[in-house]
């Protein structure tokens, strides 16, 4: 399958990712924040669709889509957002903390112009048929440990939550 | 009652700390609810979805019934407690025509009783089984309202050949009847038995014996027969909890000593048990009916009573077993045509004030389902 | 002009889908046939649902607009458009527009995988599962924020309802939908397959339906799936998000006109979406009945008739009931209308007989008989039974179904496994 | 214009800095603990992304099962799941105890 103007929907999906991700930090509404955070991580699923990891695109769909955001968008719910929406947004560093995120900028920036060269360009293949059974046995074959000490992590977690969210324990 | 819209519902006592106290809800189930049966106001205050507590806000469809009384002839009354609840009009009727009877020291003739028997019974499976499909409905079967609605017609029909109403019957008048019945009556209500035996068991078993039923009604709204007792909380409801209380059969009135019926009793004094008791009502009631249309004698069907009735001084009260409990006629006359004050006590009024006690701690499907089995009317509430 | 015609028919002699051929043309048709045959057939659901559960409740249903009311969910639908548009004046304006758009939207962009046929599917993807589970569980979303931006708490306990359940579901779901899967990789590579046209070209080599898959193991698995599917799509007796004498109607209580009838839109076409998930997975998808014991011509023949059949009976029963309708003059253009109806639906079975039409439509009848079959099964669980209490549900989702679910996949993949783990034992 | 065109290895990379940057801004500046969650997920996601796009670098050197790069974004996908429902929980229980969600108030180590 021959990839359909490949410009086009990277400019568009990185204009989109972008957009949503300056409306995630500026939204007063805690609410219209997940629902920019929501769009900008469609448009990275589609992302990775571009970089034939169609896998990680339904993994990304089903886990942050699906079940991260609807856990945020409960939380807020639970949690009243009126009178937090009424105060200041911003804290006291702000200005620090742009400075400091503009100096990584400049960094990064430097970089990039700098390893420009880096990553010479390959053929690149298109085939995307196998991916999700080579991803299958990469995880469960050469990360075997590593799989399972992600579900550890995820145990503790599940405790953790419960704990941190119950009443009385 | 104090007056509503001063009413807190932040004022009940709460059973422990909630979840998280600010976003403690307060809901206002009713006057416009689908399932709160009419225009009853419950003011809710939910912990997410358990039920810390609730008021009952009610009045919304106050008539002065009691206040009409006093200004009507006690013949001119007799049509306006059919009004009170519409469901079992029938029953109604019967207390009121009894308590005066009392107070004028008369007695219905036997034929008339036989009639007023048979016509209270199907008028108690017709309450029935109204309470039977919306109490289904309200826990989300659709299918039972339309089966009980399809059945509870033929009992309709029974009324409307013997008195021309459906609803508001006014069959019975004091002293006795004033239609005799109709050819064919007996033969009516004989095929109406045939007929209806074998539809309680179709709703049995669309309900009885359903898993999910079970788990909404076991369990659910549990009132123990001390605090029915304690409450004032009878009929059917007070019978589900184990106490074996008939007015029927206490104070045997309008022949039912006559006849042979059980009293239906449940143990655990939750929603099934409740639901269990009035299906096997339904049944006995059949039973009654059986045995009233097979011994019917001949004779009048009024008894000798004045054309304007002026009881002599003096009070009376009476008591039924309506549908829903024990319907009471307080009546005091001051030996003019016109009560001087008609006291009702309803069923629905008085075991409404359960509902908070079943429903604390539960949740707020629960409130709903529990809202349902106390079969409530409102025209009888607020009167 | 010559190429384009070309590059149309260059489609049609290729055995692809239109996504995997990469034809923008074919693509475009298809998805346009999709969307309006899902349009169909949710009107169709919706007059069906309404006479089916009449006639299980003892009354008629819709009588009055056309000929046995068929008239009536156009009638409703030309309502519904030009009825006044309400927001609450304190919703959030913008979240308050855009749910229905986004749960209308996750629901009908699962069809893109829907394999209707070997090669009716708008594309197959190799995530193809995966995406249909992610991207209908994005409506969860919409529905959230559709309860919270009413700002109104029966709304708000009617989202939160939801969202629990449906996050809650899919956990179910997902375990039985792996324990299908697993199956498809009972092949010589030994790789299965998330592809919706690879799972059900995986029974047809095994020769049989996944749900009859190392019995009973199959059947639990479609079971979960079953149950869990309802819960899914908020249906009775799962259907507490909108239980309508608890919370009113639930999150879309505020929604009226329009937008009310998005969310319509989108139950249903969710309820056809997750009913095909469970088609392909364990029904076999397009696969006829007995695609293996009942071979040869003859019985290609037979159940390739099966098509025009089926349209030939409704048209049936609609001339018998042309001949029941009243004989009064008021009625005569109803008459005329079901008769004319009864026509068409007997044209259409007619060309259906076709051998061209039968050969290409015959994947795409079976997939929808089936998928027609788990319709049914929704009015019948509405019309049968009582819902269940918030808690309950929980209960069943947690402490029953994701039990089972476990099980049946840890079940499936030993007795799958079963030839190396005894070649390991007993043979080292 | 050329560069602009042909979409290459580095456009990704530059994008998932850019998110990264969104992320750091959000997380240094604003209250709202909500927010700030929500920009450490844009974070992880602009890592996520340059995983994403080197894996796919890496393909083309090392054939098409090179796919650590996948992998281990879905380990991350994982993490972050992790630390949605831990940091969530504590806002839930910041939340009962102080009634409010500003981070900038959550300034004792007991209460």
């Amino acid at each position: 399958m021959a990839p359909v103007a490949t410009p086009f929907f990277f400019y568009l999906l990185s204009g989109t990712m972008l957009i949503g991700g300056i409306l995630v930090i500026t939204r007063k509404n805690a609410v219209h924040s997940a629902l920019a955070l929501i769009v900008t991580l469609l448009a990275q699923a589609a992302i990775y669709l571009m970089l034939y990891a169609p896998f990680v695109a339904g993994v990304q769909i089903i886990l942050y889509a699906g079940g991260i955001m609807v856990l945020f968008l409960f939380v807020i719910m639970l949690v009243s957002i009126e009178r937090t929406m009424k105060e200041r947004q911003f804290n006291k560093q702000w200005l620090v903390g742009i400075a400091a995120a503009g100096a990584l900028g400049g960094l990064f920036m430097a970089v990039y112009t700098k390893g420009k060269g880096i990553f010479p360009e390959h053929a690149l293949p298109t085939a995307e048929a196998q991916n999700t059974q080579a991803v299958g046995s990469l995880l469960y074959g050469q990360y075997m440990f590593a799989f399972e000490i992600a579900s550890l992590l995820l145990l503790v977690a599940i405790i953790g939550a419960v704990v941190m969210a119950k009443k009385r324990i | 009652m104090t007056d509503p819209n001063t009413l807190s519902p932040l004022d009940l006592e709460t059973p422990e700390k909630p979840f998280l106290d600010a976003n403690e809800l307060v809901i206002n189930m009713g006057p416009q609810h689908p399932a709160t049966h009419g225009v009853l106001r419950v003011i809710l205050r939910l912990d997410g979805e358990k039920v810390l507590g609730l008021e009952c806000v009610i009045g919304y469809l106050h008539r002065g019934v009691e206040k009409i009384a006093e200004n009507r002839t006690y013949t001119m009354f007799n049509p306006y407690v059919d009004r009170m609840d519409y469901v079992a009009a029938v029953s109604n009727g019967l207390g009121y025509c009894e308590a005066v009877e009392k107070l004028l020291s008369v007695e219905a003739p036997p034929r008339a009783q036989y009639i007023r028997v048979i016509l209270t019974e199907l008028n108690r499976i017709a309450s029935h089984q109204l309470w039977l499909g919306t109490h289904a409905l309200d826990i989300g079967a659709i299918t039972p309202l339309f089966y009980t609605f399809r059945d509870r017609e033929e009992i309709l029909k029974i009324f409307e050949k013997y008195c021309g109403a459906r609803l508001t019957t006014h069959a019975f008048r004091i002293g006795g009847l004033q239609y005799e019945a109709y050819d064919g009556f007996e033969k009516d209500v004989k095929n109406f038995l045939l007929f209806f035996a074998p539809k309680i068991d179709e709703y049995e078993e669309l309900l009885t014996t359903n898993r999910i039923w079970l788990e909404r009604t076991k369990k659910v709204g549990i009132i123990s027969g001390k605090d029915c007792i304690a409450l004032g909380v009878t009929g059917p409801v007070l019978r589900a909890s184990g106490v074996k209380w008939d007015i029927r059969k206490a104070q045997p009135y309008a022949n039912y000593k006559n006849f042979d019926f059980e009293i239906p009793t449940g143990q655990n004094g939750d929603t099934y048990d409740r639901y269990l008791v009035r299906m096997a009502e339904m049944r006995q009631s059949l039973r009654i009916i059986q045995q009233a249309v097979d011994g019917i004698p001949e004779g009048p069907i009024i008894a000798k009573v004045p054309k304007v009735i002026k009881p002599p001084v003096g009070e009376i009260y009476h008591s039924i077993e309506a549908p829903k409990g024990e319907l009471g006629y307080f009546i005091v006359s001051d030996g003019s045509t016109q009560p001087y004050r008609v006291r009702v006590r309803p069923p629905s009024f008085v075991n409404l004030q359960a509902l908070d006690v079943m429903c604390r701690g539960q949740l707020v499907a629960d409130v709903i389902a529990v809202i349902g089995t106390l079969d409530i009317v409102l025209g009888e509430v607020d009167r | 002009m010559h190429a384009f015609i070309q590059y149309i028919q260059s489609y049609l002699d290729s055995n692809q889908t239109p996504g995997a051929a990469g034809n923008v043309f074919w693509a475009f048709i298809y998805i346009l046939l999709v969307f309006v045959g899902l349009s169909v057939a949710v009107i169709a659901m919706n007059w069906l649902e309404r006479k089916i559960l009449a006639h299980m409740q003892v009354r008629l249903g819709p009588m009055r607009v056309g000929p046995h009311g068929l008239l009536q969910p156009i009638a409703d639908a030309l309502k519904l458009l030009i009825k006044e548009d309400i927001m609450p004046a304190e919703a959030d304006g913008f979240v308050f527009w855009v749910a229905p758009f986004i749960v209308v939207l996750a629901a009908f962009t699962v069809f893109v995988v829907v394999p209707f046929g070997p090669t009716h599917a708008i594309t197959d993807m190799n995530i193809g599962i995966l995406f249909m589970l992610g991207v209908s569980s994005l409506s969860v979303l919409g529905i959230v924020m559709a309860g919270w931006a009413s700002n109104s708490h029966y709304p708000l306990i009617g989202a939160l309802r939801s969202s629990a359940q449906m996050v809650s579901y899919e956990v179910a779901m997902g375990l039985a939908v792996v324990s299908a899967i697993l199956m498809t990789s009972l092949n010589e590579q030994g790789t299965g397959t998330l592809s919706m046209i690879g799972i059900v070209q995986a029974q047809q080599t095994q020769g049989m339906w996944f749900i009859f898959k190392f019995f009973p193991l199959g059947l639990i698995a479609f079971f979960i799936f079953a149950v869990a599917m309802i819960a899914e799509t908020n249906r009775a007796p799962f259907d507490l998000p909108e239980a309508e004498s608890e919370l009113t109607a639930g999150f879309h209580t505020e929604y009226s006109g329009f937008r009310w009838s998005l969310f319509f839109l989108a139950e249903y076409s969710a309820m056809i979406a997750v009913s095909s998930i469970a088609v392909t997975l364990w029904l076999g998808g397009w696969l006829r009945p007995f695609p293996n014991f009942l071979t040869g011509p003859t019985w290609d023949l037979v159940f390739s008739l099966f098509p025009g059949f089926t349209f030939l009976f409704l048209a049936g029963m609609c001339f018998y009931s042309t001949a029941r309708m009243p004989k009064h003059p008021l009625f005569r253009i109803q008459t005329m209308g079901l008769a004319g109806f009864g026509a068409a639906l007997a044209l259409i079975g007619l060309v259906l007989f076709h051998p061209q039409v039968r050969l290409r439509i015959e994947d795409i009848y079976w997939f929808c008989a089936k998928v027609a079959a788990f319709m049914y099964l929704y009015i019948w669980y509405r019309g049968t039974f009582p819902r269940y209490r918030f808690d309950q549900l929980m209960k069943v989702g947690w402490k029953i179904l994701l039990p089972m679910g476990l099980g049946v996949l840890i079940l499936t993949a030993t007795v799958g496994l079963w030839p190396l783990i005894k070649q390991t034992i007993w043979h080292p | 214009m050329d560069a602009m065109l042909h979409i290459s290895t580095l456009h990704y990379l530059v994008l998932g800095a850019a998110l990264f940057l969104l992320g750091v801004i959000g997380v240094l500046t604003r209250r709202n603990v909500v927010i700030v969650l929500m920009s450490i997920e844009l974070i992880l996601n602009a890592v996520n992304l340059n995983l994403v796009a080197l894996s796919r670098y890496w393909q083309g050197v090392y054939g098409p099962n090179a796919l650590h790069g996948q992998v281990f974004a879905i380990f991350v996908i994982t993490d972050a799941a992790a630390e949605a429902a831990v940091g969530l929980g504590i806002l839930i229980a910041f939340f009962r105890n102080k009634e409010t969600i500003n981070v900038d108030e959550v300034n004792l180590l007991k209460w």
